[in-house]
Protein backbone atom coordinates (compact mmCIF):
# COMPACT_ATOMS: atom_id res chain seq x y z
CA UNK A 1 0.00 0.00 0.00
CA UNK A 2 2.82 2.39 0.68
CA UNK A 3 3.95 2.87 -2.94
CA UNK A 4 0.36 3.62 -3.92
CA UNK A 5 0.18 6.51 -1.47
CA UNK A 6 3.58 7.70 -2.71
CA UNK A 7 2.38 7.80 -6.34
CA UNK A 8 -0.79 9.63 -5.29
CA UNK A 9 1.26 12.29 -3.49
CA UNK A 10 3.53 12.70 -6.51
CA UNK A 11 0.55 13.17 -8.84
CA UNK A 12 -0.95 15.74 -6.50
CA UNK A 13 2.34 17.62 -6.31
CA UNK A 14 2.48 17.79 -10.11
CA UNK A 15 -1.10 19.15 -10.20
CA UNK A 16 -0.09 21.77 -7.64
CA UNK A 17 2.78 22.85 -9.86
CA UNK A 18 0.40 23.20 -12.83
CA UNK A 19 -1.85 25.46 -10.75
CA UNK A 20 1.09 27.53 -9.55
CA UNK A 21 2.33 28.02 -13.13
CA UNK A 22 -1.09 29.33 -14.12
CA UNK A 23 -0.97 31.77 -11.19
CA UNK A 24 2.38 33.15 -12.32
CA UNK A 25 1.79 33.27 -16.09
CA UNK A 26 -1.66 34.86 -16.40
CA UNK A 27 -2.31 38.59 -16.80
CA UNK A 28 -5.90 38.43 -15.54
CA UNK A 29 -5.77 38.63 -11.76
CA UNK A 30 -9.19 36.98 -11.30
CA UNK A 31 -7.78 33.88 -13.01
CA UNK A 32 -4.82 34.04 -10.65
CA UNK A 33 -7.16 34.07 -7.65
CA UNK A 34 -9.08 31.05 -8.97
CA UNK A 35 -5.87 29.14 -9.63
CA UNK A 36 -4.53 29.93 -6.18
CA UNK A 37 -7.73 28.44 -4.76
CA UNK A 38 -6.85 25.24 -6.61
CA UNK A 39 -3.33 25.27 -5.15
CA UNK A 40 -4.77 25.61 -1.65
CA UNK A 41 -7.21 22.77 -2.31
CA UNK A 42 -4.48 20.36 -3.42
CA UNK A 43 -2.22 21.44 -0.55
CA UNK A 44 -4.98 20.49 1.90
CA UNK A 45 -5.16 17.00 0.39
CA UNK A 46 -1.38 16.66 0.67
CA UNK A 47 -1.44 17.61 4.37
CA UNK A 48 -4.22 15.07 4.80
CA UNK A 49 -2.20 12.28 3.20
CA UNK A 50 0.81 13.18 5.33
CA UNK A 51 -1.39 12.49 8.41
CA UNK A 52 -1.69 16.01 9.76
CA UNK A 53 -5.46 16.42 10.18
CA UNK A 54 -5.33 19.63 12.22
CA UNK A 55 -3.19 21.43 9.66
CA UNK A 56 -5.43 20.13 6.88
CA UNK A 57 -8.57 21.40 8.63
CA UNK A 58 -7.07 24.88 8.97
CA UNK A 59 -5.85 24.87 5.37
CA UNK A 60 -9.31 23.84 4.18
CA UNK A 61 -11.13 26.53 6.15
CA UNK A 62 -8.73 29.43 5.61
CA UNK A 63 -7.27 28.58 2.22
CA UNK A 64 -10.35 27.46 0.35
CA UNK A 65 -13.00 29.76 1.76
CA UNK A 66 -11.58 32.85 3.38
CA UNK A 67 -8.49 33.70 1.33
CA UNK A 68 -10.38 33.62 -1.96
CA UNK A 69 -13.14 35.85 -0.61
CA UNK A 70 -10.63 38.40 0.72
CA UNK A 71 -8.68 38.40 -2.55
CA UNK A 72 -11.88 39.01 -4.50
CA UNK A 73 -12.80 41.98 -2.29
CA UNK A 74 -9.31 43.41 -2.79
CA UNK A 75 -9.65 42.89 -6.54
CA UNK A 76 -12.89 44.88 -6.54
CA UNK A 77 -11.13 47.81 -4.85
CA UNK A 78 -8.16 47.78 -7.27
CA UNK A 79 -7.52 46.85 -10.91
CA UNK A 80 -8.40 43.50 -12.46
CA UNK A 81 -5.95 43.40 -15.36
CA UNK A 82 -2.22 43.57 -14.89
CA UNK A 83 -0.43 45.89 -17.38
CA UNK A 84 2.93 45.12 -18.89
CA UNK B 1 -23.65 -7.87 2.89
CA UNK B 2 -23.80 -4.18 3.79
CA UNK B 3 -20.13 -3.86 2.83
CA UNK B 4 -20.82 -5.25 -0.65
CA UNK B 5 -23.64 -2.74 -1.23
CA UNK B 6 -21.32 -0.01 0.03
CA UNK B 7 -18.57 -1.00 -2.38
CA UNK B 8 -21.00 -1.07 -5.31
CA UNK B 9 -22.13 2.44 -4.39
CA UNK B 10 -18.52 3.62 -4.16
CA UNK B 11 -17.82 2.21 -7.65
CA UNK B 12 -20.92 3.89 -9.13
CA UNK B 13 -19.96 7.16 -7.48
CA UNK B 14 -16.40 7.02 -8.78
CA UNK B 15 -17.59 6.35 -12.33
CA UNK B 16 -20.03 9.28 -12.16
CA UNK B 17 -17.36 11.59 -10.75
CA UNK B 18 -15.07 10.66 -13.63
CA UNK B 19 -17.83 11.18 -16.20
CA UNK B 20 -18.67 14.55 -14.74
CA UNK B 21 -15.06 15.65 -15.05
CA UNK B 22 -14.98 14.32 -18.63
CA UNK B 23 -18.11 16.34 -19.37
CA UNK B 24 -16.44 19.47 -18.05
CA UNK B 25 -13.53 18.75 -20.34
CA UNK B 26 -15.55 17.99 -23.49
CA UNK B 27 -18.64 20.22 -23.59
CA UNK B 28 -18.47 23.37 -25.70
CA UNK B 29 -19.71 26.26 -23.54
CA UNK B 30 -20.04 27.34 -19.91
CA UNK B 31 -23.68 26.40 -19.43
CA UNK B 32 -23.32 22.85 -20.73
CA UNK B 33 -20.23 22.39 -18.61
CA UNK B 34 -22.20 23.59 -15.63
CA UNK B 35 -24.88 20.98 -16.34
CA UNK B 36 -22.38 18.12 -16.40
CA UNK B 37 -20.41 19.48 -13.48
CA UNK B 38 -23.42 19.95 -11.22
CA UNK B 39 -25.43 16.83 -11.86
CA UNK B 40 -22.77 14.16 -12.24
CA UNK B 41 -20.55 15.35 -9.43
CA UNK B 42 -23.47 15.79 -7.02
CA UNK B 43 -24.76 12.26 -7.52
CA UNK B 44 -21.23 10.86 -7.62
CA UNK B 45 -20.18 12.49 -4.37
CA UNK B 46 -23.48 11.53 -2.70
CA UNK B 47 -23.13 7.89 -3.72
CA UNK B 48 -19.46 7.66 -2.75
CA UNK B 49 -19.96 9.23 0.67
CA UNK B 50 -23.00 7.16 1.60
CA UNK B 51 -21.15 4.08 0.34
CA UNK B 52 -18.30 4.79 2.74
CA UNK B 53 -20.85 5.04 5.53
CA UNK B 54 -22.31 1.64 4.57
CA UNK B 55 -18.90 -0.06 4.45
CA UNK B 56 -18.17 1.20 7.96
CA UNK B 57 -21.58 1.50 9.73
CA UNK B 58 -20.46 3.49 12.84
CA UNK B 59 -19.62 6.36 10.50
CA UNK B 60 -23.06 6.46 8.91
CA UNK B 61 -24.56 9.54 10.72
CA UNK B 62 -21.67 11.81 9.91
CA UNK B 63 -21.41 10.67 6.29
CA UNK B 64 -25.13 11.32 5.88
CA UNK B 65 -24.57 14.83 7.23
CA UNK B 66 -21.76 15.49 4.74
CA UNK B 67 -23.89 14.18 1.87
CA UNK B 68 -26.76 16.42 2.98
CA UNK B 69 -24.48 19.47 2.98
CA UNK B 70 -23.31 18.67 -0.54
CA UNK B 71 -26.89 18.20 -1.73
CA UNK B 72 -27.78 21.59 -0.24
CA UNK B 73 -24.84 23.75 -1.35
CA UNK B 74 -24.11 22.43 -4.84
CA UNK B 75 -27.25 23.67 -6.68
CA UNK B 76 -26.89 27.10 -5.05
CA UNK B 77 -23.33 27.60 -6.21
CA UNK B 78 -24.09 26.36 -9.72
CA UNK B 79 -27.09 28.69 -9.97
CA UNK B 80 -24.94 31.62 -8.85
CA UNK B 81 -22.25 30.76 -11.38
CA UNK B 82 -24.73 30.38 -14.24
CA UNK B 83 -26.36 33.73 -13.54
CA UNK B 84 -23.00 35.44 -13.12
CA UNK B 85 -21.66 34.07 -16.38
CA UNK B 86 -24.77 35.23 -18.26
CA UNK B 87 -24.49 38.70 -16.74
CA UNK B 88 -20.78 38.95 -17.46
CA UNK B 89 -21.54 38.43 -21.14
CA UNK B 90 -20.45 34.87 -21.89
CA UNK B 91 -21.95 33.87 -25.24
CA UNK B 92 -24.04 30.76 -25.76
CA UNK B 93 -22.68 27.99 -28.00
CA UNK B 94 -23.48 28.71 -31.67
CA UNK B 95 -25.53 25.50 -31.98
CA UNK B 96 -28.01 26.71 -29.37
CA UNK B 97 -31.67 26.70 -30.34
CA UNK B 98 -33.31 29.51 -28.43
CA UNK B 99 -32.36 32.29 -26.02
CA UNK B 100 -35.34 33.72 -24.15
CA UNK B 101 -33.06 35.60 -21.77
CA UNK B 102 -32.61 38.36 -24.36
CA UNK B 103 -36.17 39.63 -23.74
CA UNK B 104 -35.55 40.41 -20.07
CA UNK B 105 -33.90 43.62 -18.95
CA UNK B 106 -32.75 42.15 -15.64
CA UNK B 107 -30.62 39.48 -17.25
CA UNK B 108 -28.20 42.04 -18.65
CA UNK B 109 -28.21 44.67 -15.92
CA UNK B 110 -25.06 44.58 -13.83
CA UNK B 111 -25.04 45.85 -10.29
CA UNK B 112 -24.00 49.45 -9.78
CA UNK B 113 -20.42 50.02 -8.76
CA UNK B 114 -19.64 52.28 -5.85
CA UNK C 1 -47.80 31.98 11.86
CA UNK C 2 -47.00 30.00 14.96
CA UNK C 3 -46.68 31.32 18.46
CA UNK C 4 -43.38 32.11 20.13
CA UNK C 5 -43.35 28.91 22.16
CA UNK C 6 -43.76 26.63 19.17
CA UNK C 7 -41.06 28.52 17.26
CA UNK C 8 -38.74 28.17 20.24
CA UNK C 9 -39.40 24.44 20.61
CA UNK C 10 -38.93 23.80 16.90
CA UNK C 11 -35.57 25.61 16.82
CA UNK C 12 -34.37 23.78 19.93
CA UNK C 13 -35.34 20.39 18.48
CA UNK C 14 -33.60 21.06 15.15
CA UNK C 15 -30.43 22.27 16.87
CA UNK C 16 -30.38 19.26 19.19
CA UNK C 17 -30.76 16.78 16.32
CA UNK C 18 -27.95 18.56 14.48
CA UNK C 19 -25.75 18.29 17.57
CA UNK C 20 -26.47 14.56 17.87
CA UNK C 21 -25.58 14.04 14.21
CA UNK C 22 -22.36 16.01 14.54
CA UNK C 23 -21.08 14.31 17.68
CA UNK C 24 -22.70 10.92 16.81
CA UNK C 25 -22.45 9.59 20.37
CA UNK C 26 -24.91 9.03 23.22
CA UNK C 27 -22.48 9.70 26.03
CA UNK C 28 -24.54 11.37 28.77
CA UNK C 29 -22.22 14.36 29.26
CA UNK C 30 -22.24 15.17 25.55
CA UNK C 31 -26.02 14.90 25.38
CA UNK C 32 -26.55 17.20 28.38
CA UNK C 33 -24.13 19.79 27.04
CA UNK C 34 -25.89 19.63 23.67
CA UNK C 35 -29.29 20.15 25.28
CA UNK C 36 -28.10 23.22 27.21
CA UNK C 37 -26.41 24.75 24.17
CA UNK C 38 -29.33 24.14 21.84
CA UNK C 39 -31.76 25.76 24.31
CA UNK C 40 -29.43 28.78 24.57
CA UNK C 41 -29.11 29.10 20.80
CA UNK C 42 -32.86 28.73 20.34
CA UNK C 43 -33.53 31.46 22.93
CA UNK C 44 -31.59 33.96 20.85
CA UNK C 45 -32.43 32.95 17.28
CA UNK C 46 -35.95 31.49 17.20
CA UNK C 47 -37.46 34.69 15.76
CA UNK C 48 -35.33 34.52 12.64
CA UNK C 49 -34.91 30.78 12.24
CA UNK C 50 -38.47 29.73 11.43
CA UNK C 51 -41.79 31.18 10.48
CA UNK C 52 -44.26 28.37 11.13
CA UNK C 53 -42.85 26.77 14.25
CA UNK C 54 -43.91 23.27 15.25
CA UNK C 55 -46.31 23.04 12.32
CA UNK C 56 -43.31 21.97 10.26
CA UNK C 57 -43.16 18.69 12.19
CA UNK C 58 -46.76 17.62 11.55
CA UNK C 59 -46.68 13.87 10.65
CA UNK C 60 -48.43 14.41 7.31
CA UNK C 61 -45.86 16.97 6.25
CA UNK C 62 -42.97 14.73 7.32
CA UNK C 63 -44.37 11.81 5.32
CA UNK C 64 -44.83 14.07 2.29
CA UNK C 65 -41.26 15.31 2.65
CA UNK C 66 -39.83 11.78 2.74
CA UNK C 67 -41.92 10.71 -0.26
CA UNK C 68 -40.84 13.81 -2.16
CA UNK C 69 -37.24 13.06 -1.32
CA UNK C 70 -37.45 9.55 -2.80
CA UNK C 71 -39.22 10.76 -5.93
CA UNK C 72 -36.64 13.51 -6.32
CA UNK C 73 -33.80 11.04 -5.87
CA UNK C 74 -35.19 8.80 -8.60
CA UNK C 75 -35.41 11.80 -10.95
CA UNK C 76 -31.84 12.70 -10.08
CA UNK C 77 -30.56 9.22 -10.99
CA UNK C 78 -32.37 9.41 -14.35
CA UNK C 79 -30.88 12.85 -14.99
CA UNK C 80 -27.41 11.58 -14.31
CA UNK C 81 -27.68 8.61 -16.62
CA UNK C 82 -28.97 10.97 -19.32
CA UNK C 83 -26.12 13.46 -18.94
CA UNK C 84 -23.53 10.68 -18.66
CA UNK C 85 -24.82 9.18 -21.92
CA UNK C 86 -24.45 12.53 -23.62
CA UNK C 87 -20.92 12.87 -22.28
CA UNK C 88 -19.58 9.53 -23.50
CA UNK C 89 -21.37 9.60 -26.86
CA UNK C 90 -18.69 10.48 -29.44
CA UNK C 91 -20.88 13.03 -31.27
CA UNK C 92 -22.25 14.75 -28.13
CA UNK C 93 -25.99 14.88 -29.03
CA UNK C 94 -26.79 18.16 -27.31
CA UNK C 95 -29.36 20.72 -28.37
CA UNK C 96 -29.11 23.48 -25.77
CA UNK C 97 -31.07 26.69 -25.27
CA UNK C 98 -32.59 28.98 -22.66
CA UNK C 99 -36.36 28.70 -22.17
CA UNK C 100 -38.81 30.73 -20.12
CA UNK C 101 -41.28 29.07 -17.74
CA UNK C 102 -43.76 30.33 -15.18
CA UNK C 103 -44.03 28.97 -11.66
CA UNK C 104 -47.14 28.96 -9.51
CA UNK C 105 -45.41 28.77 -6.14
CA UNK C 106 -46.04 31.80 -3.95
CA UNK C 107 -43.66 31.59 -0.98
CA UNK C 108 -39.93 32.22 -1.21
CA UNK C 109 -39.07 28.86 0.29
CA UNK C 110 -41.26 27.11 -2.29
CA UNK C 111 -39.49 28.93 -5.11
CA UNK C 112 -36.14 27.92 -3.64
CA UNK C 113 -37.15 24.26 -3.48
CA UNK C 114 -38.49 24.29 -7.05
CA UNK C 115 -35.35 25.97 -8.36
CA UNK C 116 -33.04 23.54 -6.57
CA UNK C 117 -35.05 20.55 -7.76
CA UNK C 118 -34.95 21.85 -11.33
CA UNK C 119 -31.20 22.28 -11.13
CA UNK C 120 -30.61 18.70 -10.07
CA UNK C 121 -32.98 16.95 -12.50
CA UNK C 122 -33.06 16.01 -16.19
CA UNK C 123 -30.94 18.35 -18.23
CA UNK C 124 -32.16 21.64 -16.76
CA UNK C 125 -30.42 24.40 -14.84
CA UNK C 126 -32.05 27.46 -13.30
CA UNK C 127 -30.36 30.66 -14.46
CA UNK C 128 -32.59 33.41 -13.09
CA UNK C 129 -35.72 33.76 -10.95
CA UNK C 130 -37.68 37.02 -11.38
CA UNK C 131 -40.93 36.92 -9.46
CA UNK C 132 -43.03 34.27 -11.20
CA UNK C 133 -40.75 33.93 -14.20
CA UNK C 134 -37.91 31.43 -14.34
CA UNK C 135 -35.25 31.28 -17.03
CA UNK C 136 -33.92 27.79 -17.48
CA UNK C 137 -31.03 26.42 -19.49
CA UNK C 138 -32.13 23.15 -21.08
CA UNK C 139 -29.61 20.79 -22.58
CA UNK C 140 -32.09 19.22 -25.00
CA UNK C 141 -34.83 21.70 -25.93
CA UNK C 142 -38.17 20.03 -26.72
CA UNK C 143 -40.55 23.01 -26.53
CA UNK C 144 -39.89 26.73 -26.79
CA UNK C 145 -43.23 28.36 -25.89
CA UNK C 146 -44.05 29.23 -22.31
CA UNK C 147 -47.08 26.97 -21.65
CA UNK C 148 -45.66 23.68 -22.89
CA UNK C 149 -42.31 24.25 -21.24
CA UNK C 150 -44.00 25.14 -17.93
CA UNK C 151 -45.91 21.90 -18.07
CA UNK C 152 -42.82 19.87 -18.87
CA UNK C 153 -40.24 21.24 -16.45
CA UNK C 154 -41.56 22.43 -13.08
CA UNK C 155 -45.07 20.99 -13.33
CA UNK C 156 -44.44 17.66 -11.68
CA UNK C 157 -42.42 19.08 -8.81
CA UNK C 158 -44.94 21.78 -8.09
CA UNK C 159 -47.72 19.24 -7.75
CA UNK C 160 -45.74 17.35 -5.12
CA UNK C 161 -44.41 20.41 -3.30
CA UNK C 162 -47.80 22.12 -3.01
CA UNK C 163 -49.01 19.25 -0.86
CA UNK C 164 -46.82 20.16 2.06
CA UNK C 165 -45.69 23.72 1.58
CA UNK C 166 -48.84 25.76 1.04
CA UNK D 1 -7.24 -3.73 -5.93
CA UNK D 2 -10.55 -2.00 -5.24
CA UNK D 3 -8.71 0.96 -3.79
CA UNK D 4 -6.43 1.38 -6.77
CA UNK D 5 -9.29 1.38 -9.32
CA UNK D 6 -11.54 3.76 -7.39
CA UNK D 7 -8.86 6.26 -6.41
CA UNK D 8 -7.39 6.22 -9.94
CA UNK D 9 -10.80 7.06 -11.43
CA UNK D 10 -11.33 9.95 -9.05
CA UNK D 11 -7.75 11.15 -9.53
CA UNK D 12 -8.23 11.17 -13.31
CA UNK D 13 -11.33 13.29 -12.76
CA UNK D 14 -9.26 15.76 -10.75
CA UNK D 15 -6.65 15.90 -13.53
CA UNK D 16 -9.33 16.66 -16.14
CA UNK D 17 -10.84 19.48 -14.09
CA UNK D 18 -7.41 20.99 -13.48
CA UNK D 19 -6.69 20.86 -17.22
CA UNK D 20 -9.95 22.70 -17.90
CA UNK D 21 -8.95 25.20 -15.21
CA UNK D 22 -5.61 25.74 -16.90
CA UNK D 23 -6.95 26.20 -20.46
CA UNK D 24 -10.53 27.46 -20.08
CA UNK D 25 -11.15 30.46 -22.35
CA UNK D 26 -13.14 32.64 -19.94
CA UNK D 27 -12.87 33.09 -16.13
CA UNK D 28 -16.35 31.55 -15.81
CA UNK D 29 -15.07 28.26 -17.24
CA UNK D 30 -12.30 28.18 -14.69
CA UNK D 31 -14.71 28.92 -11.85
CA UNK D 32 -16.98 26.06 -12.98
CA UNK D 33 -13.97 23.73 -13.02
CA UNK D 34 -12.93 24.77 -9.50
CA UNK D 35 -16.48 24.33 -8.21
CA UNK D 36 -16.69 20.77 -9.52
CA UNK D 37 -13.20 20.03 -8.29
CA UNK D 38 -14.27 20.98 -4.77
CA UNK D 39 -17.03 18.38 -4.84
CA UNK D 40 -14.76 15.71 -6.28
CA UNK D 41 -12.16 16.50 -3.63
CA UNK D 42 -14.68 16.13 -0.83
CA UNK D 43 -15.54 12.64 -2.04
CA UNK D 44 -11.83 11.80 -2.35
CA UNK D 45 -11.17 12.95 1.22
CA UNK D 46 -13.97 10.78 2.63
CA UNK D 47 -12.64 7.80 0.68
CA UNK D 48 -9.09 8.34 1.92
CA UNK D 49 -10.48 8.58 5.45
CA UNK D 50 -11.87 5.05 5.05
CA UNK D 51 -8.53 3.95 3.60
CA UNK D 52 -6.62 5.16 6.64
CA UNK D 53 -9.34 4.16 9.16
CA UNK D 54 -9.31 7.37 11.19
CA UNK D 55 -12.58 8.90 12.27
CA UNK D 56 -11.15 12.42 12.71
CA UNK D 57 -10.60 12.65 8.95
CA UNK D 58 -14.34 12.93 8.37
CA UNK D 59 -14.35 16.31 10.13
CA UNK D 60 -12.08 17.74 7.46
CA UNK D 61 -14.53 16.74 4.73
CA UNK D 62 -17.35 18.25 6.75
CA UNK D 63 -15.55 21.60 7.00
CA UNK D 64 -14.78 21.37 3.31
CA UNK D 65 -18.36 20.62 2.25
CA UNK D 66 -19.70 23.46 4.39
CA UNK D 67 -17.15 26.18 3.61
CA UNK D 68 -15.70 25.68 0.15
CA UNK D 69 -18.71 27.05 -1.68
CA UNK D 70 -18.10 30.47 -0.15
CA UNK D 71 -15.20 30.89 -2.59
CA UNK D 72 -17.46 30.06 -5.53
CA UNK D 73 -20.10 32.50 -4.32
CA UNK D 74 -17.49 35.27 -3.96
CA UNK D 75 -16.22 34.71 -7.51
CA UNK D 76 -19.78 34.65 -8.86
CA UNK D 77 -20.61 37.92 -7.10
CA UNK D 78 -17.50 39.49 -8.58
CA UNK D 79 -18.46 38.42 -12.10
CA UNK D 80 -21.96 39.85 -11.59
CA UNK D 81 -20.53 43.24 -10.76
CA UNK D 82 -20.96 43.57 -7.00
CA UNK D 83 -19.20 41.97 -4.07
Amino acid sequence: MAPFVLYLSLALAILMIVGAIVVVVTKDLLVAVIASAVVDLVLAILFYILQAPDVAITQAAIGAGLTTAIFVVVLRKTERFEDD
Amino acid sequence: MLAIIGWIMIYIGAIFLFLGALGIFRFPDVYNRLQAGTKCTTLGAFSTIVGVGLVNPPWLPKTLLIAFFILLTNPISSHALGRASYKSGVKLWEGSVVDKCKDFEECHKKEEEE
Amino acid sequence: MGSRLSKFLYTAIVMFVLWLLLTSTFNSQEVIAGAIISVLVAAFTHERFTRKGLANLHPKRVVCMVLYFFYFFWQMVKANIDVAWRVIHPKMPINPGIVHVKTTMKSDFGKLMVANSITLTPGTLTLEVLGDDMLIHWIDVKATDVETASKMIPGVFEKCLKEFLE
Amino acid sequence: MNWIIVITLIGLGTVLTILRMAMGPTPADRAVAVDSMTTITTALLVLLGLFMKRYIYLDISLVYAALAFIATLAIARYLEGGV
